[in-house]
């Protein structure tokens, strides 16, 4: 789950973790008091999306009244911004975080990961602030240092040295750096945290240490013991589609193409996307139905398909297991006569009990068309959309 | 032979009594695993299937001398299991479980890095089966046949899919592995490169990866390395996009890395044959074969 | 360092780990106070020495009124209390410890060890408490349970399940144990202890678990991060010889027998006593002058030697390596012109200028012997003393 | 051959400009030692004994390739900089600080188990040296002498005992590796026995105990099963009272474990040649190698 900025800067206040001062706004009245309250004689107005990229794309104003403040709220707020990392679509300001502007003498890029290879939390840190940590480890690798933590909670004070040497601090801001780091450190624990990024992490021209942007991931797997945190997530940041999947139980993900798919197994329902392409088709979505594929969420998924206007057909990839492939195929046609999906649906079933599961489509007359093998029936699935194959 | 585990494990359930633990302890005692009792805090004493249940994982050891546990305890307990199974001597722990924090997991390779002798299966997975002989797991039983291909895989469904082609095309399973789909887990690719490598059992191997991570490079590092026998790679996920995750919690390409394409080249500069549809891999693992 | 039984206590309260109401008294008169406060209408007194065995050697009371706490107190304090594990001279009481008697229904034992073996912590149970637990192990050592901590902070349930099951303990009393066992952890490490042993851990007639004693070692190399521990020390409890040796840098232990060592390097200095031993021998002490073993040092040694009535000779064993044996003897030669030790003394010298030095030593006309040989050296110690060899 | 420690060695210094780094590093030195530089926080770009000093491992690493690390930190930082030792890549870390609080060597040695290619030495130890190649510790270097015997040992004089009788014997010593007082500490006997019984330069080994903990009953267990070497051991502190420190952190008889007495027994049962003087160390090993 993503945060936004504002509601990760005030967790970071939490750990003591130094962020500009500042207030989240709702409306342009709203966010007109919140820079009267802060002061100026300069603001930030920054609109809150799940997206990096805000700068380039207008998401980010320099205001120096607060009529001006409440100019640029009002512009934002309410419609959609595109960067280049939302989809073309873009997602839907509801809010605006309203700072003070910071003097900045330096940029950094400081974050805190679950290292999938050491197995353990590490830093990642770049003298390069303000850009995409990719971009840097494209172009200067040698300036991103990692740092993995030793696996009791605590930061050791050779990590504090090793990255105050990487973004070259004198003693005293070394001392604000190691309880910077002990707050983030802390952050990522007690919120079970996935994700920790400051970029940039700026010093100030008095020499302070300041987060100026602000992102946090939790790990889903966690929410459960953290209901504080799972209250501050925002569904209007995901496609409506993911959050109507999700509260049915299925794991979707939209995707650009044309072709629905649903399968049982994350793996598998991969593997089909990449067999639609292989035959010279492009995926609408990628979605686990889950082992037991019920009436109910197979219903779902039509239904989630049907919303789709892009989708032009569908395939259904099924290998039964311990759930046998003739109770799945009387799930589907269960489904199939709730909600008609009105494009053909190709069904190919394998393992337990498929060839069953095959002569109930055929006898169910529905237009569901039965293919054998993963391959033909990919084929005449993207053929079925238009497509090449 | 085979691999980790045989007819003679002697396998304990933690979580035995739940709908889960029930269900596949019923599959696998009908498939003839050798499973000995089940530990459900609360219930010691009682019985379940015509098994004895114990409190505690270090009963059941001392008990019914199990080595080995299967683990259906739901995730918020679940890293408390896989801990209390190393506690309790136990040297193969295959846990089924999704959805386990990713720090809990870390906690626990922590802590298992002490024990050495201990190997963890999992989380998020489908389990470990030698055909004919031991099922742990949840994979359907029916489709495995006992024969020469090592199979190691990251997802469930694909799992059986491999398996599935290798029956059909009679080569058949010396042991299935599913290391499962998380980030931080047991036993990965390597591990079960090298246990394969050296099962005399074993002819061929099937490995079947996914986006995320680097296992697969470091894999493919090790088979040009270290196996001798053929290698037959997939890679699910070469369509998905960056910053999403596919079902599985592991199955992410972040900061553009983990991403299908390079892994593939990495098993391709490794010389491990590789095929980019999953319906192929029976074919492929069967020419290889005659190949020789 | 050991704590007192009052101050484990009270250290235990700050970790939420129950124990009975009580106060420490240092006179009769605060010990009566003590016990009308508390209310009883029974009251025990224990007498406060870092020693175990107090009960059977009378250190521990049960009272009916607060005039008889007054009068047990009054037998206790100033008193010197010996017990099995005390020396011969037993340890001095200055504080008792009045408590409200408990209803016990059932004795346990359970500490927290720093386990070498398997470098972590473990927790050691048995049902079987208030006996020592080498007892226990001498005869039931399956009545001992050893659960190693993993390494993060925290105690993980499947621990408080596994010593549940070792105490036979009821669904609410594995709540109180797990809060109980959590604090134990917090409080070993937050304290640095060593060790921390609560014999017995009882439960109460109600149900509950209290913990009857407390016995805390801490680390003392990391009292340095812990001033208000340290502060807790009472080092009349130590030989005074102890003490001494302590303020003046010297590693100093009190033996039993006749023959006083001084020696440099700890592992050394052991293998010096059991030579004398092997020889026939008893030594007076272990001593550790150090590497350097500067003329300071040896002083302070020789007037530690001659504080103890019990010495008959001297055994000087020094190797010499990056610090010389010339440097040293010089050193040693200064000292007994400060302290003559007024019983034999015989030097060993081996390694670096171990010749010169015991040129030295001959052309020095002091009665120091030089004798050359380890073996040869024990048995002249040995001999000196009037002993065997 | 040696072990551990030769000419090759690139040693840095940790606490390399203090008191008790410089004179030592002086010595080291002399030596012959190839000490390349050292590292102190706040005193990078400077230099000292004619090396360069760093802020960190890590940049001492990068600028001079150093692999390995004499540590004489102070004790309430000395965890701290075996940690920063490893983070760096250093191979072979050898931390000569006493009085390290004990849960901060617990935390190392957690640590360190996820860097099984990292080797501790110490703490509370006089290091490693290998005669006439590399002297990594406080031992005089001048006792020593290249030779057949490898020796290891908990205690430092008693090491110089061990080593002044061999050299004297005209016997000469491989490598001798003090493993420190302290009850959690780096390598221990079992790692030193395998080394010295797979380094073709050492003939026989000579190990020094003392009593507390039971790493020298282990020890002796593996003599037995593992080690075609002479082995003479030596067990300090037949004569120390139970519960009493001797010096070391770790030499205590503690709940009646950790005698001297069983130390020897354990030893007499794997068949080693036990000495009970210190000073027939030297003769004892010679005798067994003329037996041979």
């Amino acid at each position: 789950m993503n945060l936004h900025e504002y509601q990760a800067k005030e967790i970071f206040s939490r750990f003591g973790i130094p962020v500009p001062t500042g207030s989240v706004a709702r409306s342009p009245v709203e966010a007109v008091a919140a820079a009267e309250r802060l002061g100026g004689p300069v603001w930030v107005v920054k609109a809150q999306i799940h997206a990096g990229g805000r700068g380039k794309a207008g998401g980010v104003a320099v205001c120096h009244s607060p009529a001006a403040v409440g100019e640029v709220a009002g512009k934002l707020i309410g419609q959609r911004l595109k960067t280049h990392q939302t989809g073309p679509e873009g997602l839907p300001v509801h809010a605006v975080w309203v700072e003070e502007a910071s003097e900045i003498e330096r940029e950094l890029y400081l974050s805190l990961v679950v290292d999938r290879a050491r197995e353990c939390l590490s830093f990642i840190a770049s003298s390069e602030g303000g850009m995409e940590i990719e971009a840097v480890a494209a172009t200067d690798p040698e300036k991103i240092a990692t740092v993995p933590l030793p696996p009791d909670p605590g930061v050791p004070a050779y990590v504090t040295r090793i990255l105050g040497g990487v973004f070259r601090m004198t003693p005293p801001q070394l001392e604000a750096l190691s309880s910077l780091l002990s707050g983030l450190e802390r952050c990522m624990r007690e919120s079970d945290a996935s994700l920790i990024e400051i970029n940039p992490l700026i010093v100030t021209r008095g020499g302070a240490l300041c987060a100026l942007d602000a992102k946090v991931n939790l790990d889903d797997n966690a929410l459960g013991r953290h209901a504080e945190l799972a209250a501050l997530d925002d569904p209007s940041q995901r496609d409506p589609a993911e959050n109507e999947a999700a509260r049915a139980g299925l794991n979707y993900v939209a995707l650009e193409g044309d072709i629905a798919c649903m399968v049982n197994g994350a793996g598998l329902a991969m593997a089909t996307m990449d067999l639609i392409q292989l035959k010279g088709g492009q995926p609408a979505n990628f979605l686990d139905v889950g082992g037991d594929a019920t009436a109910a969420r197979v219903t779902e998924a039509f239904r989630i398909f049907r919303a789709n206007p892009r989708v032009r057909s569908i395939f259904v990839n099924i290998f039964g297991g311990i759930v046998r492939c003739d109770l799945i195929a009387e799930g589907i046609i269960a489904a199939f006569k709730e909600v008609a999906p009105g494009v053909p649906v190709i069904v190919q079933l394998e393992g337990t009990r498929a060839e069953e599961g095959r002569r109930m489509f055929a006898e169910s007359r529905l237009p569901i068309e039965t293919a054998s093998g993963l391959a033909r029936a990919a084929e005449r699935a993207v053929r079925a959309a238009g497509g090449a194959a | 032979m085979s691999v980790l585990v045989d007819r003679e494990t002697r396998v304990i359930c933690q979580g035995f009594t739940g709908r889960q633990g029930t269900f596949h302890c019923e599959q696998a005692i009908q498939y003839g695993t050798c499973l000995v009792g089940g530990v459900t805090p609360g219930r010691g004493g009682t019985r379940h299937l015509d098994r004895p249940v114990f409190d505690t994982v270090r009963e059941a050891v001392k008990e019914t001398g199990a080595h080995a546990s299967l683990i259906f305890v739901p995730a918020a307990g679940a890293a408390d299991a896989i801990l209390e199974a190393a506690d309790a001597g136990i040297r193969l722990i295959v846990c089924i479980t999704e959805h386990i924090p990713v720090l809990d997991m870390v906690r626990v390779k922590t802590a298992l890095r002490s024990r050495p002798e201990t190997r963890l299966i999992g989380p998020n997975c489908p389990g470990i089966i030698t055909p004919d002989g031991c099922k742990m797991g949840i994979m359907p039983g029916s489709i495995h046949r006992r024969g020469r291909i090592g199979i190691v895989s990251r997802s469930g469904t694909l799992t059986y899919v491999a398996v599935h082609q290798t029956t059909e095309i009679g080569l058949g399973q010396s042991t299935c592995i599913g290391i499962g789909g998380d980030p931080i887990h047991g036993i990965g690719f390597i591990d079960c490169l090298a246990l394969f490598e050296a099962d005399p059992e074993t002819e061929g191997i099937v490995l079947v990866g996914e986006i995320g991570g680097n296992d697969e490079e470091k894999a493919a590092a090790y088979v040009r390395d270290h196996v001798t026998k053929p290698v037959v790679a997939y890679v699910a996920g070469v369509t998905a996009p960056p910053g999403k995750r596919m079902g599985h919690a592991g199955a992410i390409i972040s900061g553009g890395t983990g991403t299908a394409a390079e892994k593939y080249r990495a098993f391709e500069e490794a010389f491990v044959s590789v095929v980019h549809s999953p319906s192929e891999i029976g074919q492929a693992m069967s020419d290889r074969l005659k190949r020789r």
